[in-house]
């Protein structure tokens, strides 16, 4: 079968699987289903071009996301006056100044074997000046902290247009994955891994504890959307919009990714990621382009995150579940077929229909265990078995990326070798 | 009957053959070299011989059994031991303890071999408490030939033995390989530093484009002046 | 005639093995050096050091001049300095016309921002480069297969694919690690043809490791030989084989083979 | 007397809220660490993928245990023991054979078809979640104790002037099961010959192999140790303080760093680095005002004493680990105790 009889014949199947849904389940939910599969397609994309191009192990999906989702809340969220009143502002700028002149300090000294200093003096100095920065920091942020929770509850938004939040997110993503890939790009994939897996855990802890900022576990909801919501246009129209709008966003994401897979810069790409010593030896910065693609993703996948976090109209720090969601994605784009774009977002739609899908589906099979169970044995089930046959959908998760991997590790569209004629 | 015999051995790695027919054989005690040009399939020879590589055509047929394709751990047990060109120690392991892994198919004692390989490698005997990894090239060759006589082998596989080695440790270093071989073990190894290796083996095979190009015995070889042009080329006289 | 590598006096050490001792020397611009030695000498770490592969444990080395000690690969091929390996690196995964077109440096399409934005500059240059290695694959006779994957030719179709590269990249010194090893008698005069012409017509300075002594004699002059980690002599080939000193490096002749 | 003169100086409530809370609670956390980072040293160093099930394999121990409980309650009042720790041997053995069956169903199929590194870690991550998904699906999300009704959890005081230095019964258990594991295992790689061949797969598996060393016999003894390890690891932290089936994605973080800061492949390298990343943990987050306030009357007066001085927010402690992997990592990536990274 040829690659693009096979795509055609692929896409088909998903979409009688989407029809069949809508017809089941109605619109509103078909569309909703749709919508939240499109955010996470745009995610997909943002890893494939990690994984699938560059070979990056970025296991800090959730990170990425969580962190774009709440730049996207400070950023287009509506105005809280109370805190803008206060004395916060004030008290953040003064933080916001010692971390500056702390900052700039530590640089220097870290910098100063320059004036002749010898390096274990740069080095015990660099740390003493990191180490006063973070005191101060930390204790002027606390009263400040104190203060804005209890005059105005959390810092609230800048109200601007939620287009601009996303693009704010998936720059502040981007930027995380600047610093966190000049730390770990030089890694093993193992390491890579435990790396980005403690920086998502990092990130979360942040969000979820600083409450003056996230409001933490009370959640900030309802997030304003880019388009009219449901209490305006109905839940079809104004879900549909939204799927438009995410849409547009794949197109164009597409578009310009193939353009660049298909350029001398996807060339280089892969010319790295065939043989990394040769393609040094021919004079490409693999470092370098190692971190531009770590960036360029993690923008896309915060780009998502923004989005989907926004479809869901609260902003919940403790939700990001660092395993169940990272590795959903992940199944994305390995059963999709890493480095082939369409392949991330058939995997994208296919693997998020089934993901919810399998909720209905394994709280009947649990209830019919249940009832055949309580009548052929007289077993009590446990009362949280609804909870518990949730689950099982991790599991599916995890026997669906062993069994990918060993049977199909080039997924099911996989990569196609770029040929000129 | 010799003690190896290949015949006609045709292999390589995935689907490029590197061997295009090597024959090889040479009888119990004896030293057999194999010299030629880098790439001519020299060491892939060995490791063809020793189970590391599919044999895709062709047979070894060792002491009157065929063992052509037979897993290395089990060659072990036939009586062949190798020693590999590079990372042939275990570096963070004592001396001692890398002899001890050398006989590890060993159910028996195997005290008096330890003993034995000190006594042809006087110097490892000092260092036997040391971690393999910090010894000198030199005293780590020792210790990866010591290991490989831990299982009493009727034939020792050596890969280029003295690559890498000073001149005095070369001299060394074929210095035991004659002396194990006089113990009564079959050597067959590798020698980038023909004409000395030539000098010491009964018998001499020259590859080129995985072939065998000439083989006699050493003292032949290094007279035939066509052996000499493959080496250094143009038939310069240097005898 | 003038420099073009000078190394002076560089060591590298790994752990307890002193791989190059105190090495110094230089190759003329222009000319196509030889670098033989035994296995072991050191000839492929001061390769990997004057090709950035990694740095050397002290000691400088200069590059037409500039003190390049250190620098990486990549910066190094900046500068007209490129490598090929021992055992052909190809990007097997691309088809072998691609292996050429990915070569030449500052290409406007690298860039991830023209590649999506500026689709007209990156084809106009895009044609120019294609042009090129289209040339160049015809020049190495691998036109039937410029669409096959690289992964899939021969190894000595390989070695050509390699040169191709050093054509697209127009370098002014190339470091050729062992050109001839695992490659037949006609494709290495192939080879060889290939080095001379681009040594007399484009004046590219060849520094060659090599095992094969009927292509060194052929192509080299100078010819430096290594033992032990530094240069044991310099000079025309005529003269290296019948040097005693270099024969016995080579061949030894130390009392274990008199013993025997 | 002197000494008591001195002791009658020292803040002793102070220094004795500080043993329990850094001290005593480090060494406990550290050990846990300990066991769970051997293992993954061992399993890096053999067969060289990071085991990110790790942690789940300690809760899946701990369960085991749980179960022989329910099977077994009254074998802890016939010994005095805890009933958990009685049958742990059992729950050990359980699990080292479940760790085997594990390589053989996942592990050693990509094994045998040469996938690289980054692929096994993969999917090892998919065993992860499978693991994850089990374990709530049998076990709930709730937590649970692993006494039974007749088990005393004993509490040994001991008065140090003032404020009482706090050891529970299973806390000591934990310390004497981590040294008695620590010297049986360094007695093991150092004295047996299956002890030695890791050692040498470990280092050249190569060259251990053409020595006659099975590679499969190495590979499943290293499971049963890693299994068995992690068995009691989990049983004996979920002793000290709950049984909850997501305690393992907490605890691999911390493990990971363990393995890496002792240098991987170095099973004494994983005891000192748990030790360490324990004391890093209740050091950090320790509060020092307590340790400044007897000084209070000697201090000038323009210094306050804040309430909480804590290096890192408890809140936070997930970041101490990490902070150490990375520096580790970019500064010493070899690990303290030399071990190998590459290959």
């Amino acid at each position: 079968m040829s690659p693009s009889l096979r795509e055609a014949g692929l896409f088909a199947g998903l979409a009688l699987l989407v029809a069949g849904i809508f017809a089941w389940l109605g619109a509103a939910y078909g569309v909703r289903m749709l919508a939240e599969a499109a955010c996470y397609a745009i995610i997909a994309l943002g890893l494939t071009i990690q994984w699938g191009y560059a070979g990056l192990f970025n296991v800090g999906l959730m990170g990425f996301v969580a962190i774009a989702a709440f730049t996207t809340v400070l950023v287009s969220f509506p105005v809280n006056d109370a805190f803008w009143q206060g004395d916060g502002p004030v008290m953040l700028g003064q933080v916001a100044l010692t971390l500056v002149i702390g900052v700039a300090v530590t640089i220097l000294l870290s910098r100063s074997t320059r004036i002749g200093l010898p390096k274990g003096l740069r080095t015990a100095l660099t740390l003493v000046a990191a180490a006063i920065t973070y005191l101060a920091v930390q204790g002027q942020l606390d009263p400040a902290a104190t203060l804005i929770e209890r005059e105005a509850g959390f810092v609230g938004g800048l109200g601007l247009p939620v287009w601009m939040g996303w693009v704010a997110g998936g720059l502040v993503a981007g930027l995380l994955g600047w610093a966190m890939g000049r730390i770990t790009l030089g890694l093993r994939a193992d390491y890579m891994a435990i790396a980005t897996l403690g920086i998502a855990e990092i990130v979360k802890a942040f969000l979820k504890n600083a409450d003056w900022l996230t409001r933490g576990t009370l959640t900030v909801s309802p997030l304003p959307w880019p388009v009219p919501t449901p209490q305006e246009l109905g839940f079809v129209a104004s879900r549909s919009a939204y799927l438009a709008v995410t849409a547009v966003m794949i197109v164009v994401l597409y578009v310009l990714l193939e353009r660049a897979w298909h350029s001398p810069w996807g060339r280089m790409m892969r010319a790295i990621r065939d043989n990394e010593v040769s393609a040094a030896a021919m004079g490409k910065d693999i470092n370098r382009r190692r971190l531009e693609m770590f960036i360029v993703g993690n923008f896309i996948i915060g780009l998502g995150g923004a989005a989907l976090i926004t479809f869901t109209t609260i902003f919940d720090p403790s939700s990001f579940a660092p395993l169940n969601h990272t590795f959903l994605i992940w199944v994305m784009v390995i059963l999709g077929g890493a480095g082939n774009n369409l392949g991330a977002i058939f995997g994208a739609l296919l693997v998020y229909v089934i993901w919810i899908m399998s909720e209905p589906v394994a709280v009947f099979l649990f209830t019919t265990a249940e009832q055949w169970g309580e009548s052929l044995f007289g077993w009590e089930a446990p009362s949280d078995l609804y909870t518990r046959a949730l689950q099982m959908r991790v599991f599916v998760i995890g026997l669906t990326i062993t069994l990918v991997l060993r049977f199909a590790p080039k997924g099911l569209l996989p990569e196609k070798v770029v040929k000129y004629d | 009957m010799p003690l190896l015999e290949m015949t006609n051995i045709h292999g390589g790695y995935g689907g490029a053959n590197i061997l295009n027919g090597v024959s090889i054989a040479i009888d119990a005690d004896q030293i057999g070299v194999i010299v030629g040009p880098n790439g001519a399939g020299k060491s892939t020879t060995l490791k063809a011989l020793f189970g590391l590589l599919k044999v895709g055509e062709g047979s070894v047929v060792f002491d009157g059994r065929t063992v052509t394709n037979m897993a290395p751990e089990k060659l072990v047990l036939e009586g062949l031991s190798y020693v590999p060109q590079e990372f042939n120690v275990f570096p963070t392991m004592s001396v001692e303890e890398n002899l001890e892994m050398g006989a590890y198919v060993r159910r028996d004692g195997f005290r008096h071999l330890i003993d034995q390989v000190y006594g042809f490698f006087p110097p490892l005997k000092d260092k036997r408490r040391q971690p393999a990894g910090e010894l000198s090239g030199g005293q780590r060759q020792m210790v990866a030939i010591g290991r490989a006589l831990m299982t009493e082998p009727r034939l020792l596989l050596l890969d280029e033995p003295t690559a890498g080695l000073s001149p005095r440790y070369m001299g060394e270093i074929f210095d035991r390989i004659i002396a194990v071989n006089k113990a009564g073990v079959g050597i067959l190894m590798v020698e980038q530093n023909a004409r000395q290796a030539l000098a010491l083996a009964h018998r001499g095979f020259v590859l080129a484009g995985g072939q065998n190009r000439f083989t006699g015995t050493g003292a032949e070889l290094l007279a035939d002046p066509d052996v000499a042009k493959s080496f250094l080329g143009g038939g310069a006289d240097h005898a | 005639m003038p420099t073009i590598i000078d190394v002076q006096d560089v060591s590298k050490r790994f752990g307890n093995v002193l791989a190059v001792d105190h090495c110094s020397l230089s190759v003329e611009k222009g000319s196509i050096t030889g670098l033989i030695g035994p296995n072991g000498a050191g000839k492929t770490t001061l390769f990997n050091m004057v090709a950035g592969a990694f740095a050397p444990s002290s000691g400088r080395i200069l590059l037409d001049g500039e003190d390049v000690t250190g620098l990486k690969a990549h910066e190094l091929f900046g500068r007209g300095l490129l490598r090929t390996f021992q055992i052909a690196q190809d990007f097997s995964n691309m088809t072998a016309i691609e292996n050429l077109m990915m070569v030449p440096a500052g290409q406007t399409g690298e860039s991830l921002f023209s590649a999506c934005f500026r689709r007209g500059a990156v084809m106009a240059q895009e044609a120019d480069v294609r042009r090129r290695a289209e040339e160049v694959i015809d020049v190495i006779r691998l036109g039937h297969v410029k669409n096959e994957r690289a992964g899939n030719l021969s190894g000595g179709q390989k070695k050509l694919l390699e040169l191709g590269r050093v054509m697209m990249a127009q370098p002014r010194v190339v470091l050729l690690d062992e050109i001839a090893a695992g490659v037949n008698r006609t494709l290495l005069n192939d080879l060889a043809a290939v080095v001379q012409r681009l040594n007399r017509e484009e004046g590219l300075t060849f520094f060659v490791i090599e095992h094969d002594m009927d292509l060194i004699a052929r192509l080299c002059d100078p010819v430096i030989v290594m033992a032990a980690g530094s240069v044991m002599m310099q000079g025309p080939m005529s003269q290296i084989r019948n040097d005693p000193e270099v024969i016995e490096a080579y061949f030894g002749g130390s009392p274990a083979a008199e013993a025997n | 007397m002197p000494e008591a003169g001195l002791l009658a100086i020292l803040p002793m409530n102070e220094i004795v809220f500080f043993l329990n809370k850094v001290v005593i609670a480090g060494f406990i956390i550290g050990s846990v660490y300990a066991l769970g980072a051997v293992g993954v040293t061992l399993i890096f160093g053999i067969l060289r993928f990071a085991h990110f099930p790790h942690g789940d394999m300690m809760t899946a121990g701990a369960f085991v245990a749980l179960v022989l409980l329910w099977i077994f309650p009254g074998a802890g009042a016939a010994v005095g023991l805890p009933t958990a720790f009685v049958l742990m041997p059992i729950a050990m053995a359980v699990t080292a054979l479940f760790a085997v069956g594990l390589d053989r169903t996942f592990y050693r199929p990509m094994r045998k078809a040469g996938v690289k590194p980054v692929v096994m870690v993969m999917t090892s991550i998919g065993v992860m979640l499978m693991m994850q998904g089990l374990l709530r699906l049998f076990a709930g999300t709730g937590t649970r104790q692993l006494y039974v009704d007749t088990d005393a959890k004993d509490i040994y005081r001991i008065p140090l002037g003032g404020r009482d230095l706090v050891i529970t019964e299973p806390q000591l258990l934990l310390f004497a099961t981590t040294i008695v594991a620590v010297v049986a295992l360094h007695l093991f790689l150092t004295r047996s010959r299956m002890g030695k061949a890791m050692r040498a797969v470990s280092d050249n598996p190569d060259l251990a192999r053409v020595s006659g060393i099975s590679i499969d016999h190495v590979v499943r003894t290293t499971w049963l140790i890693a299994g068995a390890l992690a068995a009691a690891g989990g049983t004996l932290l979920a002793l000290d303080v709950t049984l909850k089936p997501d305690l393992s994605y907490n605890i691999i973080l911390p493990i990971f760093a363990a393995a890496i800061v002792g240098g991987v492949g170095q099973p004494y390298g994983a005891i000192a680095g748990g030790l360490l990343v324990g004391f890093s943990e209740t050091l950090a987050v320790f509060n020092w005002s307590v340790l400044l306030r007897p000084l209070r009357p000697y201090l000038p007066e323009f210094i306050e004493i804040p309430a909480k001085l804590a290096f890192v927010p408890t809140e936070y402690k997930i970041v101490v680990p990490f902070f150490i992997l990375v520096a580790v990592l970019i500064w010493r990536p070899t690990g303290i105790f030399k071990g190998r990274v590459n290959i």
